[in-house]
């Protein structure tokens, strides 16, 4: 079984460490998992992405266009990604960060309001920990309890105060209850 | 009650928020929005109507974005009521209006 | 541009955006000083009419764009040869005007054989020199012109002269070459700093036009992002820590040496 | 053994020069492989290591010709335009034949071109992009884990034989992160003593030199037979590779690096479409596998080279084969990557040219199969 | 038609530059080509050129950037050391496709290596010593006359295909003098006019930019495209070679430069013993003669390659005949010459290895027969 | 050694060459500066007891074979990279003595960076720089240090500013440096002369016993050949001509910049 | 038929130009010719030479080992290029030069002195075109009439008012009566 | 009739004629030989007894082929009649004594 994802977003937003706790959290439970960044100028205020495999058998190639599913941060992300969900897969996204939702009825299509969470959490600067656990409580790929572990890897020693809010943040995206948004016809 | 010496336009959708023109305003005119524009910046926008057109901003902002605008000589002066609108945010794919939230005013016409 | 047509009679425009700078937004990071230095430099090009005679050498450096910005011809040159490629192009089009921008890494690391001998030629080009004491481009290493104790990915304890050597103030080193016509040290944080800017960029064309030999204006810049700041900080962190190692001003005017810069 | 670390290939490599007793490291940034510099010039330094940031590529080749000279393990990397650079350098390095690692994170050219990864460089650092008769000796590595591992290897070797080596790696080996484990190595049983250096003329011997200057050139052609006969104990020594799924191929993909992981999962998909296809993977690009090629060749329909350039690795491989089959390519360039799927279109089009065999039991298990470059290497013997 | 001249190598193709209409000339001195720079600073600048000593090669080639981006005539040239510090820039030219003339005299190597006459670079000059995939055009006289010759051959090929052209020639075509002839040349007749070039942007156009960044692969895999198909134009038009007693050969020598010369003596030599032995000169080493080789393997005892190197050429040799027959080498190293007599004997030990034909009339008189560069295109062309 | 043994007895000697300088005779051209240079320089490592402590680059230049007549270890450089090669071998061996030897094209043109960055780090090495205004080596070609007018085959009307711009004084601007602990400029056209420069190189030696940093040591020398002079015309020549230009004596010491020394 | 000659000795004796001198003959002549000095630093204070081909056909190869003269100015030209003198071909040499003979007896060897005709004509700068002179005398591989021409375009423009003193030369040196030398057996 | 106080020995093979030593030497005691080394170079000689030992000579001597002796401090000093023998031509290869030819005594001792 291997699982193909994509995280996008602003860079700033966090989501390169996103994919990163959730590969550390893969190698945790003894999966083979690969994690690629976009890299580079286009990084300069422009958007940051990272793609993450998650498998039981040996990763042949960690760059893939197509993904399981893709976890967006902001709007130019559903512009750009949008199409490269594989079908049946899941498109995530912060709401509270798009204008313009997803429109594909072929997968599904999951808002969750970020910003609603973060105040009530009084923090703006674990969004991206809301929404990993907002991602795995729809798409399984580890356990929160790896993703819990993975945390003080990937945090550097001296941000480790922080831990507690990011697994608040953390538990807290992952008891949201999210449904698909009804898709356009 | 105020009268307009100058004002700016700034093209909101390339502001990237640096604050560097809101800080060289002698006048306190800018501020950022609360909003964000699509490359997800919140942009400078005019807050006051104090603005004396000094062109401060416009020289200090990286991305030549402020137009600065100032009274003809001669030119009749407008007032409050008459504000030139600031900004309008024109999204990528369709044009959305800004709301901006009320500023308390302030600076030197109490 | 984006912006809705308002009752702006009775007002008259005071600044915008020069026409030879083009639409594409830039894509610098938000507060840095490439952007402004230039806004500076096409206001200037837009001023003395020389769009048409001009030519920009662009360097590798986060400027590595800057083609997609300036309205004019340019060439892009390889990381550190910007004042050799300008050589090439001054010499067969004599005419012309020539600069190259360039950044510290560019200018005064890698390339530093061909700015210090197309000064000592005395090439009759501008350089101009965005020191931002940092590797921005590549993600914040050190510069050779990055100052003691100064955290970059390079030097996580901070620059120390055992291993990295002292801030390099290559711009003194030009000022003493014979070549050199027009030696100075500007910025950009302020209003008024962007205004002697503009002075120092006009001057340098003229005196290009005149054949009166080699220019250089260092711009002592920011780099937000490479120095994990936010413009304004930076900015501050500037004037409080950069300037007091590259102080504003003229370090060599029309061939003679400014005194009370040699250190 | 040592637990495993999910790291960047640049960091990993890193890491591994400095278990590997790498005394020097002289570099510039360059994307995409700034890391190495970094992670060196904070954990190398701590540990002990001299890191300099120096001016240029131009001066750090140099420089690791002068620490290479002086009897230490040296090394440098950069990415392409940077490595460019340094073949004046290299060719000094290897005319004096003076041991070191040389890491070249391929990105897209030519020229300025693009920081994404490529395999472009491929005859520049095969055929020798300096001037004279000389070679590098090239490993490509394809995991996270062959860049820590060819660390030490390279090392070694360049102790051996007295010859710069050169990890030729690319842009995405270099930035992504996968699971890697640091071998037990103890670079004191490893280090050879290397009474050639120029460490000081004590009375008790005669002064070294390290020069690659021979004006007479009957002293010169000397040097480069001297040159010439070590490559060739380097040929008969050191080729390595990896085969997956070759025993029984009749379509036969080469390709190395990333491309080679990218073939590794087109094999898989073949097979499963009952397609006997198998990889053969060159691990040293010099010496090239060449004997590989030519024991295989006569039994297959065809051969498919892939890489992340314009075809440049075609050449060795119809070296290899000498028109005994016929050889095609697919590749991207620029920085592209070929998704596994389009590799399959092209495996399946010529599986279709051969109408090869209908799917079977034991074309799929193949896939299995992989040998160990030791077992292989015997092959070659013989 | 002029009179001829008595000059060195170096100087005739020196004056035949200043003839071709070069507008700048930036070079550095090294031995064995420094008369091309003393020649023209003295002559050239005499005659209106823009002739430049700066301050390395690598200024040099920087400037030979700009001055072709500012759409000028120019060119530089070195040797062998100089030529690989140029490699970065090169790479820079051929991405942005700016025309230009390079001239490396090729001298013993690797590193400092030896003053004297080598062909060690052929590699680097043919496969590209810089980064990315990129090709010279490389045109290699064997005399005098041909060093001037290929001046305006190079230029004009440069022009025509907005690439840079490289001269690859060696110390003894540098230092040597003979009877040179300077044929009528009207440079404003060839120069074409080049839109793309950083005059100044006029009102009238959108401004122009030489670059070699394209960040998106997706648009440098286009680039790498462009180039490739261009390379693809050069490979079916430009093939120059010359052929020497070939229509009867059994053997055929394949060599360039000096070494063709010394060749086409041995050949002499070895007709005379009634072995009929032919040569194969190719002219442009990229693109390489190929087809030609293709076309009379077939009929061939054996190939014989003669080099001042170790056998570079001879990959080009064999992926022309790709085992329709054996290969075999014959080198000299380090600036070492083979004179004529020592190849002579490699071609008796083949022919007596195939006991080839006794003397005969038409052997020996196979000699005379010699055919020129355009009536052998088209045997390509069908 | 062909000398008979006659009889000396009652003579004692006073001056024989160095033990640390091997027999091969020199190639250099009859009265070549270098040979004097090598001489000094293997007296005073002699005296001062270092040979087996001592590494040396040689350049790519006439002293490219350096390392015939100098009895200690050392390595050739490619050209102009002697300074980069010694920082890599000081770097790994701190605790010996290394010197580079490079001529004016080799340490002013090609080598300009390297030089300059090892001088800004405060590399502790010694550079020693033969400069004779010319490219020896490859027959007399313009060197960066030529003095205005000098005619040599690349310059056959003399040097002219237009062309190629000013005698390049990079002890100068090297003596700016904070890296820089002792810059001076010397020569061996007499006895006294040869006297001061051993003073100069022993003190520098001494220095980087103790750590102290970079030092170079300028031979203002001759070039018979390249010249197309006489020895004799050639060490008048200079005098006459390259003196003033390049004026002899200490232009840095102990890190302190000698005052008068800018122009 | 072709003349291959190699002119040898010391730098500043002016090899390089008697082999340039008879190499323009040549082709004033319309022979094929060519001419190949030795070069680079070995020339520093060393010793200098050039090999010059005549011939009737085209020259393959500029560059031979085998001579069928040799001329030699000094001592080690002799040391050195005495034993590349073909069977039967010619070694002349400045016996005022030199202290060890050659002691080949398979060529013809012959002794000029060189020194005593220099003084004769009060220049020592003209030796070489003495030596031309004699060699011509032993060797017509060229008219001495084309020599004589020759000189004006290899003897640069500024040195012209030497063209006479060096037409002396050459004639002093072609009337000379040369033995060869009685092999030492 | 004079005293020795110093004398030079002349390495001649390896002597290349510069005439640096002879131009620095205080005594006119130098000159160039009329014959020539195997490398084809007038060498220096010592052609008077007055040399000082004063090693000017030496000291510019690029070649280093300048040995220099002085009397011993209370060494008995030596006459005309036993002046040091200066040099010896030695061939490549085989021995050739030089013949100096006479020079004028002058200088301090006429
Ligand atoms: C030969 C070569 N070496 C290194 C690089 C990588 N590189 C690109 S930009 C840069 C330095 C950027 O710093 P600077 O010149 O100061 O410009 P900035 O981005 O700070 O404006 C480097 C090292 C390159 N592109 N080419
Ligand atoms: C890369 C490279 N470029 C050029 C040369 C040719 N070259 C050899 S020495 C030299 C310059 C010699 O001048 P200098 O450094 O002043 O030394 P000098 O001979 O005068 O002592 C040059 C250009 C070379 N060997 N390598
Ligand atoms: S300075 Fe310009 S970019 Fe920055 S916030 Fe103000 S308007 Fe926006
Ligand atoms: S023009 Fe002056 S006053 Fe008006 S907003 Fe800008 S800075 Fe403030
Ligand atoms: S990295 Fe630094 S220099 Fe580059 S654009 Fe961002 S702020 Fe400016
Ligand atoms: S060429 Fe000049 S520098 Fe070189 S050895 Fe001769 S005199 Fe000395
Ligand atoms: S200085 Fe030395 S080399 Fe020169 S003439 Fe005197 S002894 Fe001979
Ligand atoms: S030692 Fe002094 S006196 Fe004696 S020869 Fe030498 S220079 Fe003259
Ligand atoms: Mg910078
Ligand atoms: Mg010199």
């Amino acid at each position: 079984m291997t699982h193909e994802i994509l995280f996008s977003g602003f860079g700033g937003q966090g989501v390169l460490s996103m994919g990163m706790t959730l590969t550390y959290a893969g190698m945790i439970e003894g999966k083979h998992v690969s994690w690629m960044p976009s890299y580079g100028p286009e990084m300069r205020g422009g958007t940051a992405n990272c793609i993450v495999i998650i498998s039981s058998q040996e990763i042949s190639s960690p760059i893939v266009t197509q993904f399981d599913a893709v976890v967006a941060m902001n709007q130019p992300s559903i512009d750009k990604f949008e199409k490269a969900v594989k079908p049946n897969g899941i498109l995530i996204y912060d709401s509270s960060a798009v204008i313009i939702p997803p429109t594909r009825t072929d997968i599904t299509v999951l808002p969750v309001d970020i910003d609603r969470e973060a105040i009530k959490l009084r923090n703006p600067k674990v969004r991206n920990m809301i929404m990993v656990g907002a991602f795995l409580n729809v798409c399984q790929v580890v356990q929160l309890s790896s993703v819990m572990k993975a945390l003080e890897s990937v945090l550097p020693e001296r941000y480790h105060h922080l831990l507690d809010i990011n697994r608040k943040a953390l538990s807290c995206g992952e008891q949201l209850v999210i449904e698909a948004a009804t898709p356009i016809v | 009650m105020a009268t307009i010496r100058g004002t700016v336009q700034i093209q909101i959708e390339t502001c990237k928020g640096c604050e560097l023109c809101i800080e060289s305003c002698p006048q306190d005119s800018l501020a950022l929005s609360k909003e964000i524009n699509a490359k997800g910046y919140h942009y400078a926008v005019l807050v006051q109507d104090n603005c004396t057109g000094c062109v401060n901003c416009a020289l200090v902002c990286p991305d030549a974005v402020i137009t600065v605008y100032r009274t003809k000589k001669g030119g009749t002066s407008r007032t409050e009521a008459e504000k030139v609108p600031v900004a309008v945010i024109s999204h990528v794919k369709n044009d959305v209006k800004v709301v901006l939230d009320e500023v308390p005013q302030g600076g030197a016409n109490i | 541009m984006n912006l809705v047509a308002t009752n702006l009679e009775g007002l008259e425009c005071v600044w915008a955006k020069p026409a030879t700078l083009t639409d594409t937004p830039m894509h610098y990071c938000p507060g840095c000083g490439h952007g402004a230095v230039h806004k500076v430099l096409m206001e200037v090009i837009q001023e003395m009419g020389v769009q048409a005679d001009t030519i920009g050498i662009a360097p590798v450096g986060c400027a590595v764009f800057a083609y997609h910005y300036l309205n004019v011809d340019m060439q892009e040159a390889a990381h550190g040869r910007a004042s050799a490629v300008a050589t090439g192009v001054k010499r067969l089009l004599p005419d012309k005007i020539v600069f190259s921008y360039q950044g510290d890494g560019d200018l005064a690391a890698i390339g530093t054989n061909e700015t210090i001998h197309a000064a000592n030629r005395g090439e009759n080009i501008l350089v101009i020199f965005i020191n931002n004491a940092i590797y921005g481009m590549t993600g914040g290493q050190m510069a050779p012109t990055s100052i003691l104790g100064m955290k970059t990915t390079t030097t996580p304890e901070g620059r120390m002269v055992e291993t990295q050597g002292f801030p390099f103030k290559i711009s003194d080193l030009i000022a003493m070459l014979p070549g050199a016509y027009y030696v100075t040290r500007q910025a950009v944080h302020s209003p008024t700093a962007v205004r002697y800017l503009k002075k120092a960029l006009t001057k340098s064309i003229q005196y290009q036009k005149e054949k009166k030999g080699y220019c250089l204006v260092e711009v002592v810049s920011n780099c937000p992002s490479g120095w994990k700041m936010t413009p304004v900080e930076a900015n501050k962190w500037m004037e409080q820590n950069m300037f007091p190692v590259y102080p504003l001003g003229d370090l060599k005017v029309e061939g003679k040496l400014v005194e009370q810069k040699h250190q | 053994m040592s637990e495993s670390k999910l790291m960047k290939g640049n960091e990993a490599l890193a890491e591994a020069a400095i278990r590997a007793g790498c005394d020097g490291y002289f570099g510039y940034p360059i994307t995409p492989q700034s890391e190495v510099l970094e992670y060196l010039a904070d954990e190398g330094r701590r540990r002990g290591m001299i890191v300099l940031q120096v001016e240029s590529e131009l001066a750090a080749i140099n420089m690791v010709y002068g620490g290479a000279g002086a009897g230490k393990r040296v090394m440098t990397s950069s990415s392409s335009p940077g490595i460019s650079l340094m073949q004046e350098g290299l060719s000094y390095i290897a005319s004096a034949e003076l041991p070191c690692l040389i890491v070249n994170v391929n990105r897209g050219g030519p020229g300025l071109g693009t920081i994404q990864p490529s395999q472009g460089d491929y005859f520049q650092a095969t055929k020798g992009g300096g001037h004279g008769d000389y070679h590098l000796i090239v490993l490509a590595p394809s995991s996270v884990q062959e860049m820590a591992d060819f660390v030490y290897e390279g090392f070694d070797l360049a102790d051996k034989y007295r010859n710069p080596v050169m990890i030729l790696a690319d842009g995405a080996l270099g930035q992504m992160m996968e699971t890697v484990t640091f071998k037990e190595y103890d670079p004191q049983k490893h280090k050879l003593e290397k009474k050639w250096a120029t460490t000081g003329k004590t009375p008790d011997r005669e002064r070294n030199i390290v020069t690659s200057l021979f004006i007479q050139p009957e002293k010169m052609e000397g040097v480069n037979k001297g040159l010439q006969e070590k490559y060739r104990r380097v040929r008969e020594h050191e080729i390595r590779y990896q085969l997956i799924s070759a025993d029984d191929a009749d379509i036969i993909l080469v390709a190395y690096g990333l491309a080679a992981r990218i073939c590794s999962r087109a094999v898989e998909l073949a097979r499963h479409r009952g397609i006997r296809a198998g990889l053969m993977r060159p691990i040293t690009l010099f010496p090239y596998p060449y004997p590989v090629l030519r024991k295989m060749s006569p039994r297959l329909q065809s051969v498919l080279v892939v890489e992340m350039n314009s075809g440049q690795m075609v050449e060795d491989v119809r070296l290899g084969v000498e028109g005994r089959v016929p050889v095609e390519f697919y590749g991207r360039m620029g920085g592209m990557i070929p998704p596994p799927e389009e590799i399959l279109e092209q495996v399946e089009r010529l599986a279709a040219l051969h109408k090869s065999a209908p799917v079977s039991k034991e074309a799929v298990k193949g896939k299995a199969s992989r040998k160990s470059k030791s077992e292989l290497h015997e092959i070659i013997e013989r």
